[in-house]
């Protein structure tokens, strides 16, 4: 169930350069269940900014009722974000969406999570998921460089991590396809979180899997009112058949809808 | 008494409070977050003749004290509406208010006449903000004559009393509202959005798909305060105000200006528990005003003291 | 090279930022915090042929991301703009832009006429936003053919290149702006305040004494880059564009929007510094875009890429 | 000379019922001469609230470039500065305007100080400037009630102090005029500062002492370069003069001006 609670910082730090990873604590997380959904969160009780920003759930703490985030402070809401300190609080709405389906009896098998920069975050709780169900998980994360580069160390502790960063300046130089491309894995699951020409690649090589992507779209309500998010269904002759990736996503099958 | 009842043409309204067209969808999600019966009426979203997917996204941007949308009509069509969201709406005790759209007068007349016969629905809202196919797109609200010819020509049909819902992007709004005032409208609602533009600083293209899309929320407020204001002394009919209403004290001053009742659009996305809030702090503002029933508080901007104790009699 | 200088019809600016009319007085505050030379031009506070008391107070109001003001225009004459506030003026490196108002075409002509002849005015500024008395009030800028009329006649007076500032309160600006351009204009200006009302919540009266006001301030600013957007590719005349500026970020949102140079209003009340700082962050911020030249900028938004590479060569 | 600064806020309390007393440390009180001058706010980075708010001068501590003011948090810009905490940076904009003129000479002679509500404040540092020209300073200061009463004990210090409340609750029932009309004080020169049917009922009664006013009005720039504060002369046949509150006032010789 949707709840909109003033939740209580307990954690935020600069984990990589403008990444700061926020940990929030109130009785909201006892309604997140899947991995993969999102909160939407207003940062000022006032006008400035006015709308409310949709951040991934990247690690539910149900023993502690709290959860984290990562974010990159760019505009002028994360920013003000990441201005808050511990005990402030914030106005988050949530969980929202539907998150990445864990399936069952997938005992012994291999998972592909393929992330690309702040679309790493969400991966996070997933693989601890499937390593509950005992699945085998392969990380391939994706960064701008560097200093940008976040959790690489944390999920080498969960299962196999490859990087890519654009200069190079951690792990293959270039993007995640890359890696992908050069390691040929074997997989019975692919998910994905990252920039759509990230999930565009992913399409065009695995669209004939078991895949689920996560979509990014500006937002107004974030719970399916008010039609901001909406993208097109594959396939669709009449072109009139649609999506909310707030409210039926962020996470679609693969080939579902039009990226 | 209920000091926030409220009376108008087809309407009997627990209260003045009501969401906004195209801000609260039919009205599903936000039912998973409060009881919809709480609330004096809806306006569901824009209905046209057949379904419509919409401008491409981005749809939204955020601006100072503002947003601006260009949705572009997404709905189901006329037959979904009558068949699925309108049934669905009345497991609620809640007036709807059905928005209605077109791109030609026969689009608007055939709505009209079909979603006026549905039980719940208990008045129309012609939006005429949109444009125009046969007068090459030129919004119908931004032209008298043609506004009040739509108007009278969905009443003629129009089971329920029909409301208007004027553009803000005019020179002379009394002049549009007069004229659909003659055209035989029941009621206005103001406003719409106002046109605007934002664009990106990195590719210096609009942000949005459709490139300009509709202002709205509190960055909107005064001038919707004016035009109703400007409205409410020159027609007989009522009207319900709208326009970054995100507070109680907003409430108040759109009664203050002219309105007799008060949709919330934006803020519902900023809090979802906008509306059932401003409905359960309102009494307590009368308390401190001092007046007794919320309609008291109609056009006191320009009322004089003498009109005020006549129309309290 | 000077990569913020800026020619237009009678103005070579040192750099595209300037404070608006009726934001800066006629400098002489500001000159008491910066050197005033420092700018690209100003643009000084409206002068009618006589002197104007203005409006009763209270005169401002703030509104949610804006402010409404109801001046009224005040302002010591013709004469003694001219006797004293243009020569003390000339003591800075700056051109001026004179605003003219009236209430009627003669006023407007008679001021035009006599201040396009003082040496540091480079260019007049038509506030045509101003009630007409022989129209019974209704703007000079809301009317097309009445707008053009009285620009061909500033024109055939005035001894500089003549600016129409618009009036955002209309439905059609590209209308309004090519019938100016008819007239003869050498430019526009854009946009004048929207018109808007704040009411008290106390008394339910207009907050201003004037009862309504002009609404400024960034909640205005997607209104302006919708306008300016729309106009500057339906005209063969340079805008100089306002509306919310704050930032440096917005004048470069209003260079792709299509303007060739920007003015900032209300943010001289909020940061009295802001022009100065505003002109000392565009050049990095021009190396960030990765431009040499701000102009490179104007129309970015609607122009295609081959349009871009043309005008740039 | 008029300066614009991000002064450290070194107190902050509330000394009465939604009334704040904050002191704020910075160059730019070296620029302070006049009591009774004002400074105009910025409350906020943002657009929320735009404006500027103008509050009065209340104490200048030259001798550790610190200054007092002391305001009513009422509207949204002074709730927000009340929210501030020592440490935090405030933008002010002053010292603006002409405060009460301190006429030479006037040693042993008598001062009547009139305050009114959030009128008081500026009385401070202008009753501490005219003991220090020897001159005899008495204070009547008028109030809501009790709650929201403030530095009479501070007043006291410095000179005879009534205080009126209108519900009595502090001092004689009433407004200061029933003081003034009761007790008929002499003095040689009258300052006032409060809401304007305060200063009306002065000038009624005192329109031939020496005497000044001090005067509010919705402002805009705050340096006289918008015309919004602007009064009428009285007496001008032409009903052409003007004087602008925030830069040729807040203050003026009694009957000056328009009230
Ligand atoms: C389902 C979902 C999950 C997300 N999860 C994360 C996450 O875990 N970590 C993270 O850093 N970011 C995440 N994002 C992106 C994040 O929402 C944007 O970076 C953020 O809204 C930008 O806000 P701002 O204040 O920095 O920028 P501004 O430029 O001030 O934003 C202006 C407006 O545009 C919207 N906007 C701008 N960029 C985006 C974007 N990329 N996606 C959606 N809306 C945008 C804002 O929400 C706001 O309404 C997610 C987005 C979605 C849709
Ligand atoms: C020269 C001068 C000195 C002042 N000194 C003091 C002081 O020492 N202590 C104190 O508590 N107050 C003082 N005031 C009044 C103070 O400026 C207002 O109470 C304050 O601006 C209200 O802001 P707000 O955010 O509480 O209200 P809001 O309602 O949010 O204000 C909205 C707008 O109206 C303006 N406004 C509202 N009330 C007033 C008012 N009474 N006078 C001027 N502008 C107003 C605000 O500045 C703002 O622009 C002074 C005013 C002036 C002109
Ligand atoms: C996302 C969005 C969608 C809207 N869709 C419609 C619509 O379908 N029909 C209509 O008449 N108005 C529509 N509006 C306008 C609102 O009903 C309302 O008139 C306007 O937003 C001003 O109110 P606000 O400032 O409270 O949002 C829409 C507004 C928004 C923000
Ligand atoms: C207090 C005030 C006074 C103004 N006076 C004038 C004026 O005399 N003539 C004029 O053409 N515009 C006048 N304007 C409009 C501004 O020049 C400008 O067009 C408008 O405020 C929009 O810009 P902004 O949002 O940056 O303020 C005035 C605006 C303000 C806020
Ligand atoms: S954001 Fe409103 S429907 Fe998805
Ligand atoms: S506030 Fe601008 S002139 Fe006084």
């Amino acid at each position: 169930m949707i709840k909109q609670e003033k939740m209580t910082i307990t954690c935020q730090r600069e984990i990589a350069a403008s990444i700061y990873e926020l940990t929030l604590e109130g009785q909201l997380v006892d309604q997140m269940v899947e991995p993969g959904q999102f909160v939407h969160l207003r940062v000022s009780e006032g006008i400035d900014p006015l709308l409310r920003r949709p951040i991934s759930i990247s690690k539910i703490h149900s023993d502690r009722q709290a959860f984290t985030m990562i974010y990159r402070a760019e505009g002028k809401g994360t920013q003000l974000l990441s201005e808050k300190q511990i005990g402030d609080k914030v106005d988050v709405l949530g969980p929202l969406g539907h998150g990445f389906p864990i399936e069952k009896n997938m005992k012994g098998k291999k998972a592909l999570l393929v992330g690309g920069g702040i679309g790493v975050p969400p991966l996070y709780e997933l693989s601890h998921r499937l390593l509950e169900g005992d699945m085998d998980v392969v990380h391939v994360l994706g960064f701008q460089n560097e200093s940008s580069a976040f959790y690489i160390d944390q999920f080498s502790q969960l299962g196999d991590t490859y990087a890519a960063s654009v200069d190079g300046t951690v792990g293959t130089k270039g993007f995640v396809t890359n890696i992908l491309d050069q390691l040929k894995f074997d997989f019975d699951v692919l998910y994905a979180c990252g920039p759509t020409p990230m999930l565009k690649a992913l399409e065009e090589r695995f669209r004939d899997k078991r895949a689920y992507l996560s979509l990014e779209q500006r937002m107004g309500c974030g719970i399916g009112a008010c039609f901001a998010c909406v993208c097109a269904v594959k396939d669709d002759p009449e072109q009139s058949a649609y999506r909310k990736v707030c409210s039926d996503g962020p996470v679609f099958p693969i080939g579902e809808v039009v990226l | 008494m209920n000091r926030l009842g409220i009376e108008l043409p087809g309407l009997k309204l627990k209260n003045p409070i009501m969401p906004a067209s195209g801000c609260f969808g039919f009205g599903r999600e936000f039912s998973q977050l409060y009881d919809l019966s709480k609330l004096g009426a809806i306006m569901i979203k824009a209905t046209t003749l057949t379904s419509r997917f919409g401008n491409p996204t981005p749809r939204v941007a955020e601006t100072s004290g503002g947003m601006l949308n260009a949705i572009g009509l997404q709905n189901p069509g006329l037959k979904k509406v009558m068949d699925e969201e309108l049934p669905w709406l009345e497991q609620y005790d809640v007036p709807i208010i059905a928005n209605v759209a077109g791109s030609m007068t026969e689009d608007y007349v055939e709505v009209a006449k079909q979603i006026s016969t549905a039980p719940n629905v208990h008045a129309l809202e012609l939006n005429i903000s949109c444009p125009n196919v046969k007068t090459g797109g030129i919004a119908f609200g931004t032209a008298p004559e043609i506004a009040k010819e739509l108007t009278s020509r969905v009443k003629e049909v129009s089971s329920a009393p029909v409301y208007v819902k004027l553009s803000p992007n005019v020179a002379n709004i009394v002049e549009m509202a007069q004229a659909v005032e003659e055209g035989g409208a029941d009621g206005l609602t103001m406003i719409n959005t106002l046109l605007g533009m934002r664009l990106d600083l990195k590719t210096g293209r609009p942000i949005l798909a459709n490139k300009s899309g509709g202002l709205s929320g509190p960055a909107i407020k005064p001038v919707s305060i004016r035009m109703i204001y400007e409205v409410s002394q020159k027609v007989g009919i009522p009207i319900i105000g709208m326009g970054g209403v995100q507070t109680a004290q907003d409430v108040i001053e759109y009664f203050y200006a002219g309105a007799s009742a008060v949709a919330v659009g934006t803020a519902n996305f900023v809090d979802p528990f906008i509306c059932p809030s401003i409905i359960d702090e309102l009494p307590s503002l009368l308390d401190e005003i001092g007046v007794n029933h919320i309609s008291d508080l109609t056009g006191r901007s320009w009322k004089t003291d003498d009109q005020k104790a006549y129309h309290r009699a």
